[in-house]
């Protein structure tokens, strides 16, 4: 049984059925790519699993908890942390606070009043935030404010946000989107490390094949809202139904 | 010490300074001089000036913090005034117990108004916190009258019971005080042709201001500060970093009504009478612009933005043409009738025109307020020392200025 | 039945000036994305444009009448409005009579012209700045405007008369069968309800209809898109900073004879404006419309007795209260599109 | 002007300090004076505390010019007004004993809170001994309050309301002006002449303090004629569009509409009232009656055509032709250019009557200003023989009726006085229910 376990999940939007019977197991500790071509339902999948959309019908499981109906604060509490598209950090804040959030989140829960006391007093959390941004590279950067960096260092930071969080899944959304070669390739890098250095699991929705082949232990293609095929790289490589999902696409555009 | 890096202990300590010598400093014009009339050093004005930066610092913890603009903060100080009015009326007048109580119901009022309208963002957070206000506004004029005495404003009066107090004797009203020290009493001291006057409302006031102030740099630096900070920021990161950004803006929403509150209760100690007026819309529209016009997000620039505009509104809505006349008679008559005519246009009666002028100059040529003033004049006098760091060093290396030079 | 009727009325007449009000601040919000609180000035401005112009026609010079005094005791002084001595008495008359319904004329090119200034000379720095700057220093313009004002005609109000063939009222219960004199309503407020009804049409169908309009709509749903297409939308958004001025000060110049202007007049409908706005939806043009007729049916019915006497109060805050209700149960307002200034 | 010293405060006794809880007399006092303020030099000071901005601004000015033609008069300047009419003749033109009269000036916006802060700043920075002025009855309340506490005489200006002199009345304050009750009395009269004991009459009014006790006397005194009142409706203050409030009239059989309005509020409930053709009304075989019991020249010409045969009352018009009111309006007239407003008229008179009762007292102390208004009666000031009553500080002297013009021939000539109402026929017991329910209290003198 994988750690998260998706069943009979099926999600309209008006007349538009853009998930339907979607089954997917993802197995611990290894790293599940999803893809597909564009519309494929994707994204929505991946809204269902971390609480933004409710699924009509089936279910979500995460080491043996549903997540359905929970808000998406609670999953992450479960342990679920998500990567965005476009990188999302705390922009107005510095890299060093953008660590020090996710590190109160994981130690006192989704809320709490500790309105008196002083950050400088953290000093576990304050070394752990450091140990993480030096691990990512990033260290002698911890007193920029967020806004200032360069997408590739915004993605590196919201990483290593959800990484600091410890999470036992990290769900990663096109990681590499609208970033120059040199960006991907260290992001990948970047993932590569992870992957060998953690007991994590990672599942990742990529258009870019380059990243997926790079990175996946397992693929899952997605076609109008259901699984097409689920296997290992190799295998998917050759697939003729994936081509014609994605030479159909082509066409279409 | 108390808590603070060694920086901003120091920055408490100015501030501590600065205010303990207010009834100095704002009374930087001999007695008598032509420029007596821009003194401010009198009790009214200072407790007004400590008062309205306890707000405006409890506003800016919400709106500086965490973005979310609230158009109706006013309702909670009215709120804070009346129930210390009562206080004042049925139990004694001692003003710690009146204080108390309008904090914790201007803190479950705002507990209730926050709840809901914190399930809206943006513009229509600000309109639902503006509907609130102004049914708290329109029902305390009108309806609600047997409670808070309408137009007139709710006072004290002979025959109230005043439990703690036993009977008032005599036929004249009892006074605010804290344990026997009434609160209008001062102390004046003549020296160097200036007259100045220590009041023990002032002090009070100023106590308690530091207090607060002390109270908000703490959250302002501590981990719950960060977290408001981040609602600001970035709600769909908070959400997915496991935080519910819901109890915090509550939590920051409540603190301010709090303030607030604690701002309503201290004028009523100042000046036992609570009036609807103080609940309208423009007053809590004068809170957000003295955050905005001092600096919003920053520890300091409420305060000087609440001094600078109460000091407008006392100090220059009362030079008349006839104060005017005194100041211009050297000149020749045709001129000093032009003269006069220009600035009777920004005084006396004309005191909004100044006050629109200010907000107009501020924002467009200060974005980040005064304190951006003082920023920049600040570097301008150091020499170019670069800090680009808004939020973790907002204000102590500049001096911060209650709101007196403003003249 | 009759009261019903006639709270309908007086409901859509109220809900004319709201609609044209905040038709105009939605179109700035909307283009712009600037939160204008020197909207209600601009009505205000509106409403003095009429003022202005019929002091204008009926300024007059003095002759001196030996045979009556005045005040003081001295020969008194009679006026004669210059345009009754040049025109002859009846045309003059007859012109400061309809100074208001002249002043739509008078005012559209004002008010434009008041409009450009305004975003050319101030709210052009401010389209990228926090809405926060915006507040402060728009409520800073309309208190230099209301200022303004004031130095010039006072702070009480200033009787504005619609013209004579206006005043009396069209008996609606004689029209539909009831007793005379029982359902009747003035003519000049039919006329405003039809001036809106006509000024809300125009407005629309030149968004609807015009390739400007169509530009400036596209400008509204997207912004940067249309300013890539090589279109000059900026000089657009002055444009309509320039309609929406103009809208609202037309709305105000017809609604003079309903309230007599005073210089405080704007800060009195700002703030409903801007409810009306919000709760017909940011950036909504028929939301706003309908939010604003919406509201002044609901505080004219609240306003009956027999309502008043089952909630005491209720006229007071009804519009309060149907806003929170909306916002609450309609995160966006009636019409509002996502995404517009909820950060 | 040497009125700072150690206050008594200032060296507080333990005795004070252990005293907890204790109700404490009131601080403003030095040591070296006996009350607060105490001019020492060769000036005094009063505090002249009027609208400048919001809704009664125009009437403000108008106040604040008054204030400055009686400060000219008390110094000896100009012709001397009232002074010369007055019968109290203990003032000389040498400012208030001896001492040269300045004057300071504050923004009161209508609302109590910013009346009373520049109240304050008067009496705690400027050192005035009398603060006076103002437009609306809150006000007056709310301040009268503050000076109560703070021991120097209030002179109200412009207030209306009977709790001024009723429920909320204050051993330091007077009121020149008339208030609802009085209304009413003179009204009614006249009303009963005009249009029949056997009317019914729908009041509108504003939803606050000074509406309901103007409605209650109005009511009260036209029940007495035998009307019948239909229906009495609130409506908010600033409404703007009375037109939902005015509708419902129509239905009803009333045939007399009461408008307990003031200000902006009077002139858009009348000209709502006069469009929907109220007055062409005719009700079970009478005349639509509109009746505005509270009159202002200023407010009326804010309501043009509309106020054109419409009765109310005022406490005063320039148009009188006694003597006192003649050298008022002459003196004013001349230095300003047009006539003076009743609330002009009011303060202007305030500020002789309390420079009069220092100098008959001789002494600026407040308790024996009061003192010697208490009861005080005199005559030239306008409304012919006048009483400062000692049991609540009201005025008594003849009432106004007045109706607005038909062909007023300038721009000031709006309302012509009906009849002068004596004062007898206005004077009340001071035990009147609608004034009761308050104290005077003890005079303080800080």
């Amino acid at each position: 049984m994988g750690i998260l376990e998706v069943k009979g999940v099926g999600k309209r939007f008006g007349g538009l059925q853009a998930l339907g019977d979607v089954n997917l197991s993802i197995e611990e500790n290894t790293v599940h790519a999803i893809i597909g071509p564009n519309g494929a339902g994707k994204s929505t999948l991946l809204n269902c699993l971390v609480g933004k959309l409710i699924p009509d019908e089936g279910s979500v499981t995460f080491a043996g908890t549903s997540v359905l109906g929970r808000k998406p604060h609670e999953i992450n509490q479960l342990g679920i942390s998500r990567v965005f598209q476009t990188p999302e950090i705390f922009a107005d804040l510095t890299v060093m606070e953008n660590m020090m959030i996710p590190c109160f989140a994981k130690r006192d829960g989704a809320f709490r009043m500790h309105a008196i006391e002083n950050m400088e007093h953290e000093a576990e959390l304050i070394a752990k935030a450091e140990k993480m941004l030096s691990d990512v590279g990033m260290l002698e950067k911890k007193d920029m404010i967020g806004s200032a960096m360069s997408r590739g260092d915004k993605r590196r930071l919201e990483i290593a946000m959800c990484l600091v969080q410890e999470p036992k899944l990290l769900l990663l959304d096109e990681p590499t989107a609208g970033m120059a070669r040199a960006d991907t390739n260290n992001t990948i890098a970047l993932l590569k490390e992870i992957k060998e250095t953690r007991d994590i699991t990672i599942a990742i929705i990529e258009h870019d094949m380059h990243v997926v082949f790079s990175l996946a232990d397992r693929i899952t293609v997605l076609a109008q809202g259901t699984p097409l095929v689920e296997d290992t790289p190799d295998n998917i490589k050759g697939n003729p139904k994936v081509k014609e999902a994605y030479l159909g696409e082509t066409q279409q555009v | 010490m108390f808590g603070l890096n060694k920086k901003d202990t120091t920055f408490l300590l100015i501030v501590i300074a600065l205010t303990l010598f207010t009834p100095i400093l704002m009374q930087p014009f001999a007695e008598g001089s032509g420029l007596a009339q821009f003194n401010g050093g009198y009790p009214d004005l200072m407790q007004k000036v400590a008062i309205f930066g306890i707000f405006a610092v409890g506003f800016n913890i919400l709106f500086g913090l965490t973005g979310y603009l609230s158009f109706g903060h006013a309702a909670f100080l009215g709120i804070g005034s009346y129930a210390a009015v009562w206080m004042f009326k049925l139990l004694t007048m001692n003003v710690i117990p009146a204080i108390l109580l309008a904090m914790v119901v201007s803190g479950i009022f705002a507990a209730a108004i926050g709840y809901v309208s914190l399930r809206r963002s943006g513009i229509y957070f600000s309109i639902l916190t503006l509907a609130f206000a102004q049914m708290c506004y329109k029902m305390a004029y009108s309806v609600l009258t047997p409670l808070t005495n309408g137009e007139t404003g709710l006072q004290l009066s002979l025959d109230d019971p005043r439990v703690l107090d036993g009977a008032s004797e005599g036929h004249s009203l009892p006074v605010t005080n804290i344990f026997g020290l009434p609160m209008n009493a001062s102390y004046k001291l003549e020296a160097l042709g200036h007259v100045f006057t220590f009041n023990v409302g002032f002090y009070f006031s100023a106590v308690i201001a530091i207090i607060a102030f002390y109270v908000a740099i703490r959250l302002f630096r501590s981990p719950f500060g960060m977290m408001l900070r981040a609602v600001k920021s970035n709600q769909q990161r908070m959400t997915y970093t496991g935080l519910d950004p819901k109890p915090y803006t509550l939590a920051a929403f409540v603190i301010s009504g709090m303030y607030a509150g604690l701002a309503g209760g201290l004028l009523a100690a100042m000046d036992p009478l609570a009036g609807a007026d103080r609940m309208l819309w423009t007053a809590s529209g004068e809170v957000v612009i003295m955050t905005i016009l001092g600096g919003a997000g920053t520890l300091m620039g409420p305060v000087l933005g609440a001094g600078v505009i109460k000091y407008l509104e006392n100090i220059f809505s009362k030079i008349n043409e006839g104060v005017l006349h005194q100041w211009f008679s050297f000149l020749p008559d045709g001129l000093e009738d032009l003269v006069i005519w220009i600035f009777a246009r920004f005084t006396g009666e004309g005191w909004h025109l100044t006050l629109g002028v200010t907000f107009m100059l501020v924002v467009t040529f200060l974005p980040g307020g005064l304190i951006e003033g003082l920023k920049r004049l600040n570097k301008r006098i150091k020499g170019g020392s670069k800090k680009r760091d808004k939020y973790d060093d907002p204000d102590p290396e500049h001096r911060p200025e209650p709101g007196k030079h403003v003249a | 039945m009759e009261t019903i009727l006639l709270q309908l009325l007086n409901g859509l007449d109220k809900g004319s000036a709201y609609a044209l009000i905040a038709l105009g601040l939605t179109l700035i919000f909307g283009t712009l994305g600037v939160v204008n609180f020197a909207h209600g000035a601009i009505f205000m401005i509106g409403a003095f444009c009429a003022v202005t112009l019929s002091r204008l026609l009926s300024l007059s010079f003095e002759t001196i009448d030996p045979t009556k005094v005045d005040f003081l005791g001295n020969p008194a002084k009679i006026k004669t409005p210059y345009v009754e001595a040049w025109f002859g008495h009846d045309f003059g008359g007859a012109l400061i009579d309809w100074a208001v319904p002249l002043a739509i004329l008078f005012s559209i090119p004002i008010m434009i012209a008041v409009g450009f200034a305004m975003e050319r000379g101030l709210i052009k720095h401010f389209y990228k700045r926090p809405h926060a700057d915006q507040i402060l220093v728009t409520f800073g313009l309309a208190i230099v405007l209301q200022e303004i004002i004031k130095y010039f005609y006072g702070a009480n109000p200033i009787s504005t008369p619609a013209p004579d063939a206006f005043k009396g009222s069209f008996d609606f219960g004689a029209m539909l069968g009831f007793d005379p004199n029982m359902i009747i309503y003035p003519y000049w407020r039919l006329i405003y309800f039809g001036f809106a009804a006509v000024v809300i049409g125009a407005v629309f169908s030149f968004l609807q209809f015009t390739t400007f309009g169509m530009v400036v709509r596209a400008g509204m749903a997207d912004r940067e898109t249309v300013g890539l297409l090589g279109i000059n939308i900026d000089r657009r958004f002055t444009i309509m900073f320039g309609l929406a001025a103009a809208v609202a000060g037309v709305a105000g110049v017809m609604y003079a004879p309903i309230l007599s202007p005073n210089y405080h007049m704007g800060m009195d409908f700002l703030v409903l404006s801007f409810v009306v706005v919000v709760v017909g939806g940011m950036g909504s043009l028929p939301g706003a419309v309908a939010a604003g007729f919406l509201l002044g049916i609901l505080e004219s019915f609240a306003s009956m007795n027999e309502i008043k006497a089952i909630i005491p109060g209720i006229d007071q805050i009804i519009i309060y209260v149907v806003a929170i209700i909306i916002l609450l149960t309609r995160p966006r307002g009636l019409m509002g599109r996502k995404g517009v200034m909820e950060d | 002007m040497s009125k700072f010293d150690l206050t008594r405060r200032g060296v507080l006794k333990t005795g004070a300090i252990t005293g907890a809880g204790l109700a404490l007399p009131t601080i403003f006092t030095s040591g070296a004076s006996a009350f607060t303020n105490e001019p020492m030099g060769g000036t005094v000071t009063l505090g002249f505390n009027v609208p400048q901005s919001g809704a009664y601004a125009d009437e403000g000015a108008d106040e604040l010019r008054a204030y400055q033609l009686a400060v000219e008069h008390l110094n000896g300047e100009g012709d001397g007004g009232m002074l010369n009419t007055f019968s109290s003749k203990v003032l000389e033109g040498n400012g208030i004993l001896g001492k040269k009269v300045q004057y300071v000036t504050g923004d009161t916006q209508t609302k109590s809170d910013a009346a009373r802060a520049s109240a304050k700043s008067m009496i705690e920075k400027d050192g005035a001994i009398m603060i006076t002025g103002g437009s609306s009855s809150g006000v007056a309340i709310a301040v009268q309050g503050l000076c109560q506490e703070a021991g120097v005489i209030f002179m109200a200006g412009l207030t209306h309301s009977n709790d001024t002199t009723g429920k909320d009345k204050k051993a330091n304050g007077f009121r020149h002006f008339f208030n609802a009750y009085m209304s009413g009395a003179a009204l009614a009269p006249v009303l009963k002449n005009l249009y029949g004991d056997d009317r019914k009459a729908y009041h509108l009014t504003a939803d606050y303090s000074w509406g309901w006790t103007q409605e209650e006397s109005i009511a009260a005194a036209t029940e007495a004629l035998g009307w019948e009142t239909v229906a009495k409706v609130r409506t908010p203050l600033g409404a703007g569009d009375f037109s939902s409030y005015i509708t419902p009239v129509l239905q009803t059989d009333a045939d007399v509409l009461v408008l307990n309005h003031y200000g902006g509020d009077m002139v858009n409930s009348l000209t709502n009232a006069v469009q929907f053709g109220l007055r062409d009304k005719m009700v079970n075989g009478k005349k639509f009656e509109i009746i505005v019991p509270l009159f202002s020249r200023l407010m009326a010409k804010g309501a043009g055509e509309n106020i054109k045969g419409i009765h109310g009352s005022t406490n005063w018009h320039w148009s009188l032709t006694d003597e006192g009111s003649q050298a008022f309006v002459k003196s004013f007239g001349t230095k300003y250019g047009f006539p003076p407003s009743q609330a002009a008229h009011t303060v202007y008179c305030q500020t002789l009557l309390y420079a009069d009762a220092v100098a008959r007292a001789g002494s600026f102390n407040p308790c024996a200003v009061a003192e010697a208004l208490e009861g005080f009666e005199f005559d030239g000031l306008g409304n012919g023989k006048t009483l400062y009553r000692a049991d609540d500080h009201q005025c008594f002297k003849d009432v106004l009726v007045v109706r607005g013009k038909e062909n007023p021939t300038s721009e000031y000539d709006l309302l012509e006085v009906v009849e002068v109402t004596p004062a007898a026929q206005v004077t009340y017991a001071p035990d009147h229910p609608m004034f009761a329910g308050g104290a005077l209290g003890q005079c303080n003198a800080g």
